[in-house]
């Protein structure tokens, strides 16, 4: 729906040279050929314009529908159902059908929020800084509750004063990631998702 | 399915419908003008009709005739008045302006806003060239670009209800035939009329008053043509305001007739009450067509309406 | 025994070059040629109400969200077709309190759900009366609102006998579906019919639409579904009045009002002609009248 | 998944989704299969368009229910009841596969002649200790030996050395009697546990009408057998409960009787909520397992040194006595070179749990200040988790917390618009909590791999860059890793030896930084350590140390180097079989269809033509088929264990023996060890029940996990005060906690606010028409919301009494386009003994017109 910003001279001469009374005198149906506009004859699908075709699995449901991502100069501009894929062959269901719009949602986030403690706001912080900043608090929380052995004299080389919640819609090469720093590295027991919800 | 009773559409039996509507969802869309195209309506209806009567009046007299009677000449402004003040309206009430020339893009014999649009440019150029060639003493050009005036004239004081009829909006597709005739006698009273503010005195002054008369007499009866046509169709229920307009409007048809008719029968007719009673059938014209669009938009918001003017013939639905 | 079209295998990587071509092919069996008649035969008992239609339109073709609030509609909060949502499913819960069924005919039952759209009719009452000439008939016998011409009048709005055009306040343009007319020009399948999960909504030639409807209430009259029938199919309800046939056509399995459809519509135009003449008429009849007054009177001096 | 990997030998679904439209009949309980996963409803339709029966048995009538042939209107909590009469049905009729069931399940299995059921104890079985909540499950055990489960943590609780009485497996096969007479044999013991759950009780109890309860017994029975099978289709309906393990178990004795597993059209479907749940218990971010379903180190348990661990771990029989090998490649992907067979492969530097570590005990140890520092990776909790005010105002004790998400949640925002700020308990200025708000990635801006619901490992490229400073998850602990590896590189201090010895060699491929993916799910796959070449299969996994695998179960989803068979994108077209194997991959290895052996009698020719899938070839001397076969290829139908060389592992499985994950190959009708609370599914009560039990005298299930504190109270059975049910779910149109679809235009405004479902003759008791103003009310908080009146909800019969039911969709929260208020405010904290799932399917509620005071939301 883009504005039309055209000078009213080149309106007349648009109008004239693409003028419909000449065509239906020269016997151009009113319906069809005589009414067709520049913009209908040169009509295309904007999917011809992505310079990038990758093949993503939906990130809503289980059922894993594949889907075809279109992007053009690094952004994404439309995502539709693949028709290679033998579970939904080219359809999706309105959340897949919104992967679009999910990927270009208004409300995205692009920057680093940080709220300090007791304040009222969020401010902007660059992402290394976070980080820095939330590496540093990891470690000083798991220096402060890491238990090497229980009073009974059991090892146990765990922290019960961090916890991760995440992800049942994260990646698989995450979820390991996740599992191996927290627990294998960190001793972390509480590492839950949402499975269980 | 409990199938209730049926009906039969083509070569199917579906079942019959209850009156029964979807949350009240209207299923026709009530058509998006207001006040401006009405009034646009009424403008080129009188405009058109002034022209027509102009031509009459200069048209029988014998030539080579001298110049033409002041009725004709006033006429020729009338027409071109319609025209300079209906079109800014409807132009204004699109809603991209800018694009109004696309009107004349294209000839389209089923469309009666194309049909109109062609109209309207043959009847504001006629009309144009009939003023100017008077104003600047070309009398032969003018009478000669009078009689297109007077043709376009009458397709601008009819083809709006025509346009109207052939719509989905219940109230106006269930009498849409009635509808165009009421616009045409609707204009040639008003045009009548406005002609007669203009006459004094004079045997034109009086044919005039005559033409408006007859011309409401035969307007107001279609109306109540109309009402059954629109009762027969099971759409003409309207709200209270809707009704009250439309008796406001009854009311406007008849006084006119009753103070023509007084003052035609008297020895010593007044040009006062003649005033007057052009004033109301003015008047009466304007709100004719503001009421049919007013009472249009509403009847496209019932449901039931649609529903009534859809069903199939025999179905017995259409007299619920 | 589900199997993807064999034209899949030669698309096996992962990166593609662009969209394939004639998608169509592999998501609706059609290869998509100008000069045929396409439309969407809309197979109601298979309709599960999930609005990908909805969806999938409206992210296609960039139209805005009405933020509308809880409508009490049942699950439908669009609750009609408009210049921004060219897809509506509609909700008639048709539950009877007191006979709540447990063993059902086969298929949708109890709640309809439908996919609602443009008819796309032939002929088409909206594009019979637009006057710019911007409404027209595709190259795919579909009706589209071509924006570079359209001024806005808003008369296709009316004239519409299933109230499915609008003006959008946004762009002071009509919209409507365009059947996807920027996807055939492709070789692409409509986006809804190619999202719709249960293939409710079928996209295909016209004539091959045709049959496979009457097929398909051939075999649900078979399982004892009496009650369905074709809405839009030649000679059939919804094709009346002068409209010979809707290119996007149903079958529904109850009254035509029930899913806020007119059981009996007519085309607009037929009015048109005859409301001329009539008019024209009665304005000669008064215009004699006055050519004998007016001219009478000048005679007698 | 407990359930089904107690009873068939690995918690996923046995069934691809697309194999359903081969099935004859198709039962949908647990689900709303229409709304929430559509495109699987797909191959339902498909199946219908072949004449196949569809079954929708729910507590609403649903756009599932109105494509359905028969619908079942179940009392939300009942499931049980309505499942156990199916299998008494069954039984009793003699409506089961003989064939199928003697062979392949433990049906004539000789159970302990000291077990007994709840109906000698009145609704408890043998083994409860009362004032521990627990059972001893000796009594439950094969009679003459100990059977360790297929789950994880393979050894329960027990008196007795359950150790040694296991070793016993590999001596002598289970005591069986074929002619199933034997009064402990497990058919006898079943038709004694469920001779009450005659067609008049289910009615009693579900308040679903006997007959269209027999329609369904009988639709069911008709389509399986010989030459027909069905699958049965199921979600949160089911596990969403006290009893959810249970009920999916009752699930899995009627298809093992109707002979349904492992055969083309025919099994379990669980249909998994979010895009890679089944991935994120597979390689588990969770307390209790490690990648491929090995158990978590437990301090409760004989886990002190790695041998202990793998002698206490590792069954004798059955494909699991190779754990060794699989815990032993975890250990070296997780600490490379530093793991040796000297420390153990690093065995002490995996953390020990010492309980329930789980969602809930979380959220209480959040709130009682135990928990510090937490992380959030894409979960929204204040709307997910139960008890939300409890869990927001547990949000408040934390010193510092990292939201990754894509948008600005609502528990990223619960120290500003959270229900303690709201309510006005807490202000800004109160809360401590230093809160880290990280844009996120989503698929299509990122590489990797999701498993959906059944098992298909599908890979997602990297099309586009996420907006500004959005990463993906992996780019978080990626560089967290690294920094924290640097934080500790020069600690002389043995606790920080784990993150000192974590080997972390993952490449950067871009200029932000984003960790090589394929090098994660090479890792993933297994290698052999040293040359680092991927493995084929975890057949190729060793115990000695040479070899690497991050999770077992994936092995063969990156078999060759450069062969990524994830990203494999080669369906089969019309000629080909149609099990895809060019797709994607499935674990295991490949395997579309579980269990497919089954699919061929004793002599390994298949059941019925019709139903063919896998083959025994005597001249090839291997088994056959276009799936892979989920069993070893070359073990011929008629091979029998050589039982005096005490065989171990596959050699004590006969050629009969499908599960090859189980102790003894068989489908496990009755469980011996592996669960907590029952060996057969019993009919309890919700924990908030408006009516009494009507079958035992014990109300709902003793070993529940039950948390009474002044913030999680309780409502009793039969309170008055709350006298309906409530049931919360989904919509098709919004996604579990909302915001990746309430704060997406498109979908917000499809169901813009939040709502509940009144049945008329309730909504008719309060004057409510549909549109009016509600609040719902329990002892844990209040919400106002929306009334949907509608007739698809209708009252129900319960043990004489009339009950109602309110539905409400708990999506909705105060952030994004679409809003209302969390339903999780009304639900308890409340768990599964086995899982710790919630019970927000079924609690009770009070009702009444009108708003809360203020209006606010």
């Amino acid at each position: 729906m883009s504005r039309d910003r055209r000078t009213p001279f080149n309106r007349v001469g648009e109008f004239l040279n693409q003028w419909s009374v000449p065509r239906q005198m020269r016997g151009a149906d009113h319906r069809t050929d005589a009414a067709r506009s520049r913009m209908s004859e040169t009509l295309r699908p904007r999917l011809e314009d992505a310079d990038r075709v990758g093949t993503s699995i939906c990130p809503y449901c289980a059922v894993g529908c594949a889907q075809l991502v279109y992007a053009r100069d690094g952004r994404a501009i439309h995502v539709e159902g693949d028709p290679r894929s033998p579970i939904n062959e080219g359809t999706l269901c309105p959340k897949g059908s919104a992967t679009i719009g999910w990927m270009n949602a208004p409300d995205r986030l692009s920057k680093v929020l940080h709220r300090a403690p007791y304040s009222d706001r969020w401010e902007e912080k660059p992402l290394d800084w976070a980080m820095d900043r939330i590496a540093h608090l990891t470690r000083q929380t798991r220096d402060e509750t890491f238990v090497e052995a229980l009073p009974g004299g059991e090892t146990v080389n765990h922290t019960l004063g961090l916890a991760s919640l995440g992800g049942a819609t994260l990646d698989n090469e995450e979820n390991y990631a996740i599992k191996k720093l927290f627990g294998g590295g960190l001793g972390m027991v509480w590492i839950e998702n949402q499975a269980r919800v | 399915m409990n199938w209730k009773r049926t009906r039969r559409i083509g070569k199917t039996e579906i079942p019959r419908w209850d009156g029964e509507t979807y949350y009240d969802v209207p299923p026709v869309k009530p058509v998006p003008w207001d006040w401006k195209v009405a009034t646009y309506v009424f403008l080129g209806g009188v405009g058109g009709a002034a022209q027509v009567l102009g031509l009459l009046a200069d048209w029988r007299r014998p030539s080579p005739r001298p110049a033409p009677p002041p009725v004709t000449r006033r006429a020729r402004w009338l027409g071109v008045g319609g025209v300079t003040l209906g079109a800014p309206l409807i132009i204004a009430d699109l809603k991209t302006p800018r694009r109004f020339y696309n009107m004349l893009r294209i000839i389209r014999p089923t469309s009666g806003m194309s049909i109109g649009s062609w109209l309207l440019a043959a009847f504001g150029a006629s009309s144009g060239l009939a003023l100017l060639a008077q104003l600047t003493g070309f009398r032969r050009t003018a009478r000669a670009a009078h009689l297109p005036a007077a043709l376009a004239g009458a397709g601008m004081a009819t083809y709006t209800g025509a346009l109207f009829g052939a719509t989905s909006t219940p109230r106006w597709a269930a009498a849409s035939n009635l509808l165009a005739a009421r616009f045409g006698l609707s204009s040639m009273a008003a045009g009548a009329a406005a002609l007669s503010l203009g006459e004094r005195h004079g045997p034109t002054w009086q044919a005039l008053d005559t033409v408006s008369l007859v011309a409401l007499s035969a307007d107001t009866a279609l109306s109540f043509g109309v009402q059954n046509e629109r009762r027969a169709e099971g759409t003409d229920a309207a709200d209270r305001f809707t009704r009250d307009a439309e008796l406001a409007a009854k009311v406007l048809h008849v006084l006119p007739v009753v103070l023509y008719a007084a003052n035609g029968l008297s020895r010593r007719p007044s040009p006062t009450l003649s005033t007057v009673a052009s004033t109301l059938a003015i008047a009466a014209s304007w709100l004719t067509r503001v009421n049919e669009m007013r009472g249009a938009r509403a009847s496209a918001r019932r449901p039931e309406d649609t529903f009534r003017l859809a069903q199939p013939p025999g179905s017995g639905g259409r007299r619920q | 025994m589900t199997h993807v079209h064999p034209r899949a295998a030669d698309y096996g990587q992962s990166f593609l070059d662009g969209p394939i071509d004639d998608e169509s092919e592999l998501t609706a069996g059609v290869k998509i040629e100008p000069g045929k008649s396409y439309g969407f035969f809309t197979d109601t008992t298979l309709c599960i109400g999930c609005k990908a239609c909805e969806v999938a339109c409206k992210e296609w073709n960039v139209l805005p969200a009405d933020h509308a609030e809880f409508s009490g509609m049942s699950y439908d909060n669009t609750r009609d077709l408009s210049a921004h949502s060219w897809r509506h499913v509609t909700f008639a819960e048709r539950m009877d309190p007191d006979d709540r069924p447990d063993e059902m005919p086969p298929y949708q039952t109890a709640w309809l759900m439908m996919s609602d759209v443009c008819k796309h009719c032939d002929p088409a009452p909206c594009l019979e009366s637009c006057p710019t000439g911007s409404l027209f008939r595709t190259e795919f016998d579909t009706v589209v609102v071509q924006q570079d011409i359209c001024n806005g009048c808003g008369y296709c709005v009316p004239s519409c006998p299933f109230g499915v055009i609008d003006l959008s306040t946004l762009d002071g343009k009509a919209h409507k579906c365009t059947l996807c007319y920027d996807r055939l020009k492709g070789g692409l399948e409509p986006a809804c019919s190619k999202a719709c999960p249960t293939d409710s909504i079928q996209f295909g030639e016209i004539t091959e639409l045709h049959e496979r409807a009457d097929k398909r209430v051939e075999q649900l009259k078979d399982m004892g579904r009496e009650d369905a029938y074709l809405y839009g199919a030649p000679d059939t309800p919804g094709a009346t009045g002068g409209i010979e046939k809707l290119n996007a056509f149903f079958l529904l399995t109850d009254a035509p009002e029930v899913y806020n459809l007119p059981a009996a519509p007519s085309r607009s135009a037929e009015r048109l002609r005859p409301a001329l003449a009539t008019g024209l008429a009665a304005f000669a009849g008064v215009a004699a009248v006055a050519a004998v007054l007016l001219g009478g009177r000048r005679k007698g001096r | 998944m407990p359930s089904l990997g107690t009873s068939y030998g690995r918690g996923a679904a046995t069934l691809a989704q697309w194999d359903l439209a081969k099935s004859d009949c198709v039962v949908i309980m647990g689900s709303n299969m229409a709304e929430n996963h559509p495109i699987a409803f797909r191959f339902v339709m498909q199946a219908k368009a072949k004449g196949a029966a569809v079954v929708h048995a729910d507590p609403r009538f649903t756009r599932t229910s109105a494509l359905a042939d028969i619908y079942a209107p179940v009392r939300a909590g009942s499931d049980i009841a309505f499942l156990g009469g199916i299998i008494r049905y069954l039984l009793e009729n003699d409506a089961w596969f003989r064939d199928y069931a003697l062979a392949y399940t433990n049906l004539s299995t000789i159970i302990r002649d000291d077990f007994q059921g709840p109906e000698d104890l009145d609704g408890v079985f043998s083994g409860f200790e009362p004032d521990m909540k627990a059972y001893f499950v000796d009594s439950w055990q094969y009679e003459g030996m100990a059977v360790p489960s297929p789950r994880s943590e393979h050894h329960p609780q027990t008196e007795m050395d359950f150790t040694a009485c296991a070793g016993r497996m590999s001596e002598k096969p289970p005591h069986r009697d074929p002619t199933l007479r034997h009064p402990q044999c497990v058919y006898q013991i079943m038709r004694r546990h469920y001779a009450r759950y005659t067609p008049e009780m289910v009615e009693r109890v579900t308040g679903c009408r006997k007959e269209t309860f027999l329609k369904i017994c009988e639709t069911l029975a008709r389509n399986s057998g010989r030459e027909r099978t069905s699958a049965f289709c199921y979600a949160v309906g089911w596990t969403h409960h006290s009893t959810g393990v249970q009920i999916i178990r009752a699930a899995a004795i009627i298809q093992a009787l109707l002979g349904n597993v492992g055969r083309p059209g025919g099994g379990i479907l669980a249909l998994r909520g979010h895009s890679s749940i089944q991935g994120s218990t597979d390689i588990p971010t969770l307390y209790n397992m490690l990648p491929g379903y090995l158990a978590q180190p437990n301090v409760n348990k004989s886990h002190g040194s790695l041998d202990d661990y793998l002698k206490g771990e590792t069954p004798p029989t059955g494909w699991w006595h190779n754990e060794p090998k699989y815990v032993i490649s975890l250990l070296k992907a997780w600490y490379g070179d530093r793991a040796t067979a000297a420390n153990d492969y690093g065995f002490d530097w995996v953390p020990k749990i010492i309980g329930d570590h789980s969602q809930l005990p979380m959220t209480l140890a959040i709130r009682d200040n135990v928990i510090k520092g937490m992380f959030l990776l894409g979960q929204n909790p204040a709307i997910g988790g139960s008890n939300s005010r409890l869990v927001q105002r547990g949000l408040a004790e934390l010193d510092w917390l990292v939201v990754r998400d894509f948008a600005e949640t609502e528990t990223a925002a619960f120290w500003y618009q959270g229900c303690p700020v709201r309510d006005g308990e807490l202000a800004p200025s109160d809360i401590k909590t230093e809160v880290f708000l990280m844009p996120a990635s989503i698929a299509g801006e990122k590489d990797g791999t999701f498993t959906n619901t059944h098992r298909l490992v599908q890979w997602h490229d990297k099309v586009v860059d996420g907006p500004g400073d959005s990463r993906s998850e992996l780019w978080f602990i990626h560089h967290l890793a690294k920094r924290l590896k640097a934080l500790y590189a020069d600690s002389r201090d043995a606790r920080d030896r784990p993150i000192q010895a974590l080997n972390w060699p993952y490449p950067e491929v871009d200029a932000r930084g984003e960790p090589d993916v394929e090098a994660v799910l090479k890792e993933i796959n297994g290698y052999t350590c040293g040359d680092e070449t991927p493995v084929g299969t975890f057949k190729d996994l060793k115990d000695d140390g040479s070899t690497a695998c991050g999770c077992w179960i994936y092995s063969g989803v990156y078999p060759k180097e450069g062969h990524n068979q994830a990203r494999s994108r080669k369906a089969d077209g019309p000629g080909g079989p149609g099990t895809h194997l060019g797709w994607a991959f499935a674990w295991p290895a490949n395997r579309r269809t579980l269990y497919n052996r089954a699919s061929a009698d004793l002599d390994g020719k298949p059941w019925s033509e019709e139903k063919t899938l896998v083959w025994w070839d005597a001249d090839k001397e291997s088994w056959q088929s276009p799936d892979a076969i989920d069993f070893e290829p070359s073990k011929a139908p008629g091979y029998q264990p050589d039982w005096n060389q005490k065989p171990e592992g596959m050699d004590a499985l006969d050629g009969g023996s499908p599960f090859i994950m189980t102790a003894d190959g068989k489908a496990a009708l009755f469980v011996p060890s592996g669960l907590k609370d029952a060996p057969l599914p019993t009919h309890y009560e919700p924990i908030e029940s408006p009516v009494l039990n009507p079958l035992y005298a014990q109300q709902s299930v003793p070993t529940a996990k039950r948390w009474n504190r002044e913030d999680n109270p309780y409502h009793a059975p039969e309170d008055a005060q709350y006298p309906h049910i409530l049931t919360t779910y989904r919509l098709t149109e919004h996604h579990s906690g909302g915001t990746p679809t309430r704060s997406v235009p498109s979908t917000a405004e499809l169901q813009p606010e939040g709502f509940c479902e009144i049945p008329p003759e309730l909504a008719a008791r309060h004057g409510l028409r549909t549109g009016d103003w509600v609040v719902l009310e329990t002892s844990r908080g209040a919400v106002e919301t929306r009334a949907l009146v509608t007739s698809r909800l209708r009252p129900f019969e319960i043990d004489g009494r009339a009950v109602f039911q309110i539905g409400m969709p708990w999506h909705f929260g105060w952030r994004g386009y679409a809003t209302g208020d969390v339903a999780n405010v009304l639900t308890s904290i409340v768990g599964d003994a086995n899982t710790t799932m919630h019970e927000n399917k079924a609690l009770t509620c009070r009702l009444r017109p009108g708003r809360l005071s203020g209006g606010r939301r």
